[in-house]
This record gives structure tokens, C-alpha cells and sequence, in this order.
């Protein structure tokens, strides 16, 4: 359990909701305070506090959500936490951390690619990155549960 | 797909010294490092004469190594049409040969036989430096023979 | 004669480097601007390697799924099929026997060392000392041969199993692998000893690409380039997954920040791995089965997610996987090293020389295929005067037309 | 480095054999466990496909046995598994999961062909034609 992590738990930032195998916390929050957390996170970490490791996207297809989960790895004990958000799945839109942590550019776009999600202020964004062509000019985005490649 | 110069008799010249090509279309690096492997001093490819070219224009054999994805699809086909002829292809590892576990991609074409003429298979995932050399010594063989 | 053709002389240079490029045996694109011989802004163009692994993955049941993984990158493809077998282990709650823990580390060192000894070799090879770059990679087949003694294939291993690992190790392939490891280590030692020494290598390699520690964690750079620059992260020190709690080591830290340090960070690591294997060799626990009869495993899994990383040869690599109770996975996220510290280091070029470019790039240990299940493209440039080309061509303080007649 | 040094190196590196395996004149350096070629032993194969499923190049398909064979009475369907060579990965995913161990396993690997080739004749080849009459 990391202090500065409680702090925001009890400043209603973050909520405590699990865990995820093996023994990895796992906090939600509101889409809309992105950026306020990860704001909170370089004031009371520090640059050398922690890192992000990665986004993971999933459609999660029966809810109608995009969800995003941000694994952050807090040094120097490498403690895995688990920030938890869900987007619109018609209309997913959310604040990017680009210029706050310039580590989320390769899983921001790769999201934007394989699951369409906009991720708001990152100039970086574009399509096709990697995805072929054709599947661009259809607007398949892949890594989506109805996409049918 | 059909190869266009079939035997024209000058495939014979190069077989003493055939240049090597090697383009990488979307390998795991399995078969690349193989590749890198025959040229060392323990496997030394150079024993047959074969050099491993710089660019392009220079070669005679392209090695072509992993399943061939949309996007280098095209560079592959801008390769072999820049080469000099004759010119032949062989395909290292099975992703190169039929796309092995990656056949059902998306973003694969499946097999360098799909975008260019392939003159031989080596499977193998990957294949072992002796099963390179093995190859590139059928090949020359069967020019030989043409 | 009239005038019929003008040539506009671009502020900088745009050079392409790769797909295929005599310096780069990888299919990736650097569009290098350059002002004279300074690069100015670099743009990494990807995509050429894309397979779409993480879709094939869910379309795939559990058990194809460790084969498919494990081609994600052949030159850590243990590390690749480990985490991803752990975190299915994780899901369906069992767990290895002790012998087979040891065996999965002593395969993983195994790997380590001959990427570690791959990427030396070819970072000789750059700074064009070819001599270096063959007797490396001799040694390096010993390192192969062990592998194929472990594992049955000298690249892909397919060593794992839920439950356990797919081979046995015999007591006479241990004495063969003892020697093996034994003729490398004094080689390593050496090689070691001419990085630290040799004029060549040092010339081209201190004080380029130097990353700071606060952009470190800041741009996410993991393995080998943090702990050149003085961040410890490793993930067999502070998971401690498999036997690594088990087996002393030390995890290497430089605070040189620059290509040379992440060179010499690699071959300390390779002695701390031969370290970690004979350790294995000589503490291999008899008590229970280290490989599982596969007829029997599960065929059901739980719903359930897991999250695992693993130190591969080039950082952290993390797998998340996500049952719903069917065959197939739901979600497989693989998020590798190389993503980090190939796509967000486009910066570290800027203010160096064309001809540390690859330098920089080697030092990354650039592994494309690991990267390319996903694509980027950097646009970040560098925040100094730039000074176009025409300038320069007027030794910086006559005024010089910007169109050259020809 | 003194001359000595030196010198000594010279001279042992003189003695020493070249590091090169001259193989295809000289055997590889190949171990009796590599993962090389296998193929379905008929006497053993009860023919249940298992191993197709479970393939993840899917590079095995199930074919009929011709009717020229003498084949095991296990094998009702007589049905039998056909590698593609060019497909398979040599995980050795199909030899661990068979339910009868019916796979024959070696270390041979000099694959290289200009077509396609499979295990049908190898299969083939552990079964006893019938006596013509």
C-alpha cells in the first residue's frame, strides 16, 4: 500500500475496487479527471517516482464501454497499480497525458488505432499507423469485438 | 505466382558467386539472426563464394524472411523488380514459405509466394544455419543443372 | 544560355534509413533530417512488421496461444511464452514444481545471454570493427548449443507449459552444459575487458545518447537503457516470480547515461546470468515432476484477469490476459520493451551526427518485431536554433542567395 | 599485451582447427534431440484428429488411408494425419498431446525443397500394402 496513492483514495480522486492476479491494486476513476490525477501523481511521486508502463484497451462489447486500464509502476519498490476508467463505446473520448508524461505516446496511438479511442491534445494521433490500408478506408478497427478480419 | 525468366542459360554464371540479398517482411527475428548466424565463423556461407550484398542492385538471391505483411508486401515487390536478373528468391522459415502461425492475420499475405516468384522453400521455424546453407546449395545445384 | 532549371536547397537534408539498409538488418524506417551532419529531428516510421498477433491471440484457444506468443520476437521468445504462461496459471491457479521453476530460469538466462552477446556483436559490426563482430558471435554458438541441448531448437524454444516445462534436463546434458558455459565465461571477461579498453569502441561510443535519469521514467525507458542511467528497474528483483527469489543475483546499475553504458550494463548482465546458471546447474531441486503429461491439463478455464511482467532481455515485458470463461481468451495485451525505447527516444538523436545514428539506435537494442504487433510515428522536435543549410554553405555570415542557378 | 603474449597467441591460433563445421561435406553439429521432422506412425494412429486441433499453424489435415493398405482395426475411419512441412513450426505441440504416442520424432532437418512437401509417404511408408489377389 503506497502512501501517496491513499491520499488521493481519500481525497475521493481514485476508488478502491480489487485486485487483479497477482496482488496488483486496482483503483477506478472518472474519465473526466484524468489529468488531474496524473497531475497529483508528478507533484507527490516526482519525475523519478514512478513510470507509466502501459495502457491496456478492451472492448468490453455486452456493457457498450471502452475500457482503460493504466498500469503505473511506482519505483523504487516496483509496485504495480491499476488505474481503471471506461469511455463511451459509440463515442469514446478522453483527455491524453501526452504532455504530462511523454511515455504514454506508444499505447495512447496504439489504442487510437486498434480500438478508435480519440485521446484528446495528442498531436500524434493518426490512422493508418500500422493497421493495413483497406482496413482503414473501412474504419475496421480490429482489436473491436464485432470487427470481423 | 509464374516466374518470368525461366531459363535463359545465364542463371549458370552466377552460381560460383551469387550475392545474397536478405529483406526482412515481417519476421519474429528468429530467422534473421539464422541468417546472421550462417555467415560467422562457424556455419561461413563464404566458403561457397556467397557474399551478403549491400543493397539491392547488387544481388542475386533475396533471401526473404517472415510472413510477408500488406506493408512490406510492396517493398518486397519493389525489391525484385530492382534486382538485376537473373534473380532468385528463396524463402527462409515457414512464415516465409506458407505464413506458418500467422496465416490467418489480418495483415498478412501469407507467404512470399504470394507477392513474388519463390525458386526455394527452406521451412523450419526457425531453420537451422545447415538448413540455410543446405538450401542455398540445392538452389545452386539445380542451377547448375539448368 | 537561359536559365531553365533552379534547385531549391533544402534547410535540412532528409536521409531514409531502412526498410532494408546495409546498416540495419530490420524493417524499420528513420526518416533522419539533418542539417549538415546534425540531425535535427527524426521521424520512426513503422509498420512493415505488423501481424496482428494480440487479435490472433483472442481467435485462438489457450493452449495454441503459447506457440502464437512465442513468435511474437524469436530472440525472446522463452520470455515471451513464460509470462504469458504464468499469467494463464495465474487465472486457473496452479502452480510449477520447483524443478521445473528452476529449468524456465535456467532457459530464460540462456536467452538472455546470447541476446545480450547478439546485440555487442552487432554494435561492433556498426562502429565497423568486423573482427569483433565474428569472434563474438562464435562464442555465441556456444550459447545456441546449450539452448538446443535445453530446449530441442536452438531459436524457438516452446519451452513452456502451463503447469511446467515440455523437456527434462538430464544429469549428462548438465555436464555438457557446464562445459559449454565454462569455454564462454573467459570470453565474455575478455570482451568485456576490450569494451572498457579499446580506443575504437570508446571513441564512438562515450558520451552518445545520453539519456538523464529523470527522462528515464519519464519517457517509460525500461531494461538495460534505464539501468545505464542509474534507474533500477527490474523485474526479477522485485516480482520475484519462478525460482528468481530462490537465486542470488545483482542487478546492475551504470550512471554513465550514454551507449557505452548501456553496452557494458549488457555484458555484466551476461556474466550475472552465466552466474545465475551454473547456480542452477549445481542447486537443480529432484523433487517433483518438471513436466506436465499435456493429455491431462485443464481444458476448462475460470473467467479472470491477470497481469505479469517479466525482465526479458530488453526490459519489461508485460503480459495481461483476460479470461471470460470460454476456450479463448478474451483479451491479450502484450505491451514489449521495444515499444518504449525504440518509439519514444526519437528525441536522443537530436544534436549528434549522422554517423551516431545507428549507434544510438543499437544501443536501444532495437528489436522490431517485439514493437511492431502496434506502430507510431514520433513528431517531436528539438528545441534548439536550427541552422539551414544555405546558411552554412555562406560560412554562417554572408548572405547567400537561396536559389542556386544551375 | 607484451610480445610474448603475442606470440603465443599466434602460435596457437597456427595449431588450432578453424572454427568452421564444413557441413555438407562434414555431419551437422546437430543434437540427437533437436526438434526435426516428424511423422504419424499408421500401426499406432487411431486416427482422431486431435492433433489437428490443437496444431497452431494448422498444418496437419486428416486424410483418407488409400484403399491399397492393410490398416489397424483401431483406426475404424481410417483417417490419418498429413504434415505440411512448409506450414508446420515444429513445436512438437501434435507428438506431446497424442493420445497413443503415434508420432516418430527425429532430428533430421535439411527440409529444403522447391515445392511443397508433406508427410503422406513417410506416413505411408510404416504400413504393409495388401497382398494382391
Amino acid at each position: 500500500m503506497i502512501e501517496e496513492i491513499n491520499e488521493l483514495v481519500k481525497e475521493g480522486l481514485l476508488k478502491e475496487v480489487g485486485t487483479i492476479k497477482p496482488n496488483r491494486e486496482l483503483y477506478e476513476f472518472s474519465h473526466e479527471r484524468i489529468r488531474e490525477i496524473f497531475k497529483q501523481l508528478l507533484e507527490r511521486l516526482g519525475e523519478k517516482g514512478f513510470y507509466l508502463a502501459t495502457i491496456v484497451g478492451t472492448d468490453i462489447l455486452k456493457d457498450k464501454k471502452i475500457r482503460l486500464d493504466y498500469y503505473v509502476v511506482v519505483l523504487p519498490e516496483e509496485t504495480t497499480i491499476v488505474l481503471r476508467t471506461y469511455v463511451d463505446r459509440d463515442n469514446p473520448e478522453i483527455n491524453s497525458i501526452l504532455d504530462l508524461i511523454p511515455a504514454a505516446l506508444a499505447p495512447e496511438c496504439e489504442i487510437h488505432d486498434l480500438l478508435g479511442v480519440v485521446f484528446k491534445g495528442n498531436p500524434a494521433l493518426r490512422r493508418p499507423f500500422f493497421v493495413p490500408e483497406e482496413l482503414v478506408e473501412k474504419g475496421i478497427y480490429p482489436l473491436r469485438k464485432d470487427a470481423r478480419v | 505466382m509464374e516466374k518470368e525468366n525461366k531459363s535463359d542459360g545465364k542463371a549458370k554464371i552466377i552460381r560460383y558467386t551469387p550475392w545474397l540479398v536478405h529483406f526482412n517482411t515481417g519476421a519474429c527475428n528468429g530467422c534473421d539472426i539464422e541468417v546472421l548466424a550462417a555467415l560467422t565463423p562457424f556455419y561461413d556461407v563464404e566458403r561457397f563464394g556467397i557474399k551478403l550484398a549491400p543493397s539491392i542492385r547488387h544481388g542475386d538471391i533475396l533471401l526473404v524472411t517472415g510472413a510477408v505483411t500488406k506493408k512490406a508486401g510492396e517493398r518486397l515487390k519493389r525489391l525484385y523488380e530492382q534486382m538485376p536478373g537473373p534473380k532468385f528468391v528463396i524463402a527462409v522459415g515457414t512464415c516465409a514459405c506458407t505464413g506458418g502461425v500467422f496465416a490467418k492475420s489480418y495483415s498478412v499475405y501469407a507467404g512470399a509466394d504470394k507477392v513474388v516468384p519463390v525458386d526455394m522453400y527452406i521451412p523450419g521455424c526457425p531453420p537451422r544455419p545447415e538448413a540455410i546453407i543446405d538450401g542455398i546449395a540445392k538452389l545452386l545445384k539445380k542451377l547448375e543443372q539448368s | 544560355m537561359a536559365i531553365d532549371k533552379v534547385i531549391e536547397v533544402p534547410y535540412a537534408l532528409e536521409i531514409p534509413v531502412g526498410p532494408q539498409h546495409p546498416a540495419l538488418h530490420e524493417p524499420i524506417l528513420l526518416k533522419a533530417y539533418a542539417d549538415g551532419e546534425e540531425v535535427v529531428k527524426v521521424e520512426v516510421h513503422t509498420g512493415y512488421n505488423h501481424r496482428g498477433i494480440e487479435k490472433l491471440a483472442e481467435k485462438n484457444s489457450f493452449y495454441r496461444d503459447i506457440f502464437i506468443v512465442s513468435r511474437v520476437c524469436g530472440i525472446c521468445n522463452g520470455v515471451h511464452a513464460n509470462c504469458f504462461v504464468r499469467a494463464v496459471e495465474q487465472i486457473l491457479g496452479i502452480e510449477p514444481s520447483p524443478r521445473a521453476k528452476y529449468l524456465r530460469v535456467l532457459a530464460m538466462e540462456l536467452e538472455r545471454m546470447h541476446s545480450h552477446m547478439l546485440i555487442n556483436a552487432v554494435m561492433a559490426e556498426i562502429i565497423g570493427f568486423d573482427s569483433l563482430f565474428m569472434n563474438i558471435m562464435r562464442d555465441r554458438e556456444y550459447i545456441m548449443k546449450s539452448k538446443e541441448i535445453v530446449t530441442g531448437n536452438r531459436v524457438s524454444a516452446d519451452y513452456m507449459i502451463f503447469g511446467g516445462v515440455r523437456r527434462d534436463l538430464s544429469s549428462d546434458k548438465i555436464d555438457k552444459l557446464r562445459k559449454l558455459i565454462d569455454r564462454v565465461i573467459p570470453r565474455i571477461k575478455y570482451y568485456k575487458k576490450l569494451f572498457m579498453e579499446d580506443e575504437t569502441i570508446l571513441k564512438r561510443l562515450v558520451d552518445v545518447g545520453v539519456v538523464k535519469p529523470s527522462e528515464a521514467t519519464l519517457y517509460g525507458l525500461l531494461g538495460p537503457v534505464a539501468r545505464a542511467s542509474g534507474v533500477k528497474i527490474d523485474a526479477r528483483a522485485s516480482d520475484k516470480y519462478d525460482a528468481y527469489g530462490e537465486i542470488p543475483f545483482n542487478v546492475i546499475v551504470r550512471n554513465e547515461c550514454d551507449a557505452w553504458a548501456r553496452m557494458m550494463v549488457r555484458w555484466d548482465e551476461a556474466l550475472e546470468s552465466a552466474k545465475i546458471i551454473k547456480y542452477v546447474l549445481d542447486h537443480l531441486p529432484q523433487d517433483g515432476k518438471a513436466v506436465p503429461d499435456e493429455r491431462r491439463l485443464p481444458r476448462r478455464f475460470p473467467p479472470g484477469e491477470a497481469y505479469t511482467r517479466v525482465e526479458a532481455p530488453r526490459g519489461e515485458l508485460i503480459y495481461y490476459v483476460m479470461s471470460d470463461g470460454k476456450p479463448m481468451p478474451y483479451r491479450v495485451k502484450i505491451r514489449t520493451p521495444s515499444v518504449h525505447n525504440i518509439l519514444n527516444t526519437a528525441k536522443f538523436y537530436i544534436g549528434y551526427s549522422i554517423a551516431d545514428l545507428p549507434v544510438i539506435l543499437t544501443s536501444w537494442d532495437p528489436c522490431i518485431s517485439c514493437m511492431e504487433r502496434l506502430t507510431i510515428i514520433d513528431l517531436r522536435t528539438g528545441e534548439r536554433r536550427k541552422v539551414p543549410m544555405k546558411e552554412l554553405a555562406g560560412g554562417g555570415k554572408k548572405w547567400v542567395n537561396p536559389r542556386y542557378s544551375l | 599485451m607484451g610480445k610474448s603474449k603475442i606470440l603465443s597467441l599466434i602460435l596457437r591460433n597456427l595449431i588450432s582447427k578453424p572454427a568452421t563445421i564444413q557441413y555438407p561435406r562434414e555431419k551437422p553439429w546437430v543434437e540427437p534431440d533437436f526438434r526435426g521432422r516428424q511423422y504419424s506412425d499408421l500401426q499406432k494412429c487411431i486416427g482422431c484428429g486431435l492433433c489437428r486441433i490443437e496444431c497452431p499453424a494448422d498444418a496437419i489435415a486428416m486424410k483418407k488411408i488409400p484403399g491399397e493398405y492393410e490398416v489397424p482395426k483401431k483406426n475404424a475411419r481410417r483417417l490419418f494425419p498429413v504434415i505440411d512441412y512448409m506450414k508446420c513450426v515444429y513445436c512438437y505441440r501434435c507428438v506431446t498431446v497424442c493420445p497413443v504416442r503415434a508420432f516418430t520424432t527425429t532430428n533430421y532437418f535439411e527440409l529444403a525443397d522447391t515445392q511443397h512437401i508433406t508427410s503422406e509417404e513417410l506416413s505411408l511408408s510404416t504400413l504393409k500394402k495388401k497382398a494382391e489377389g
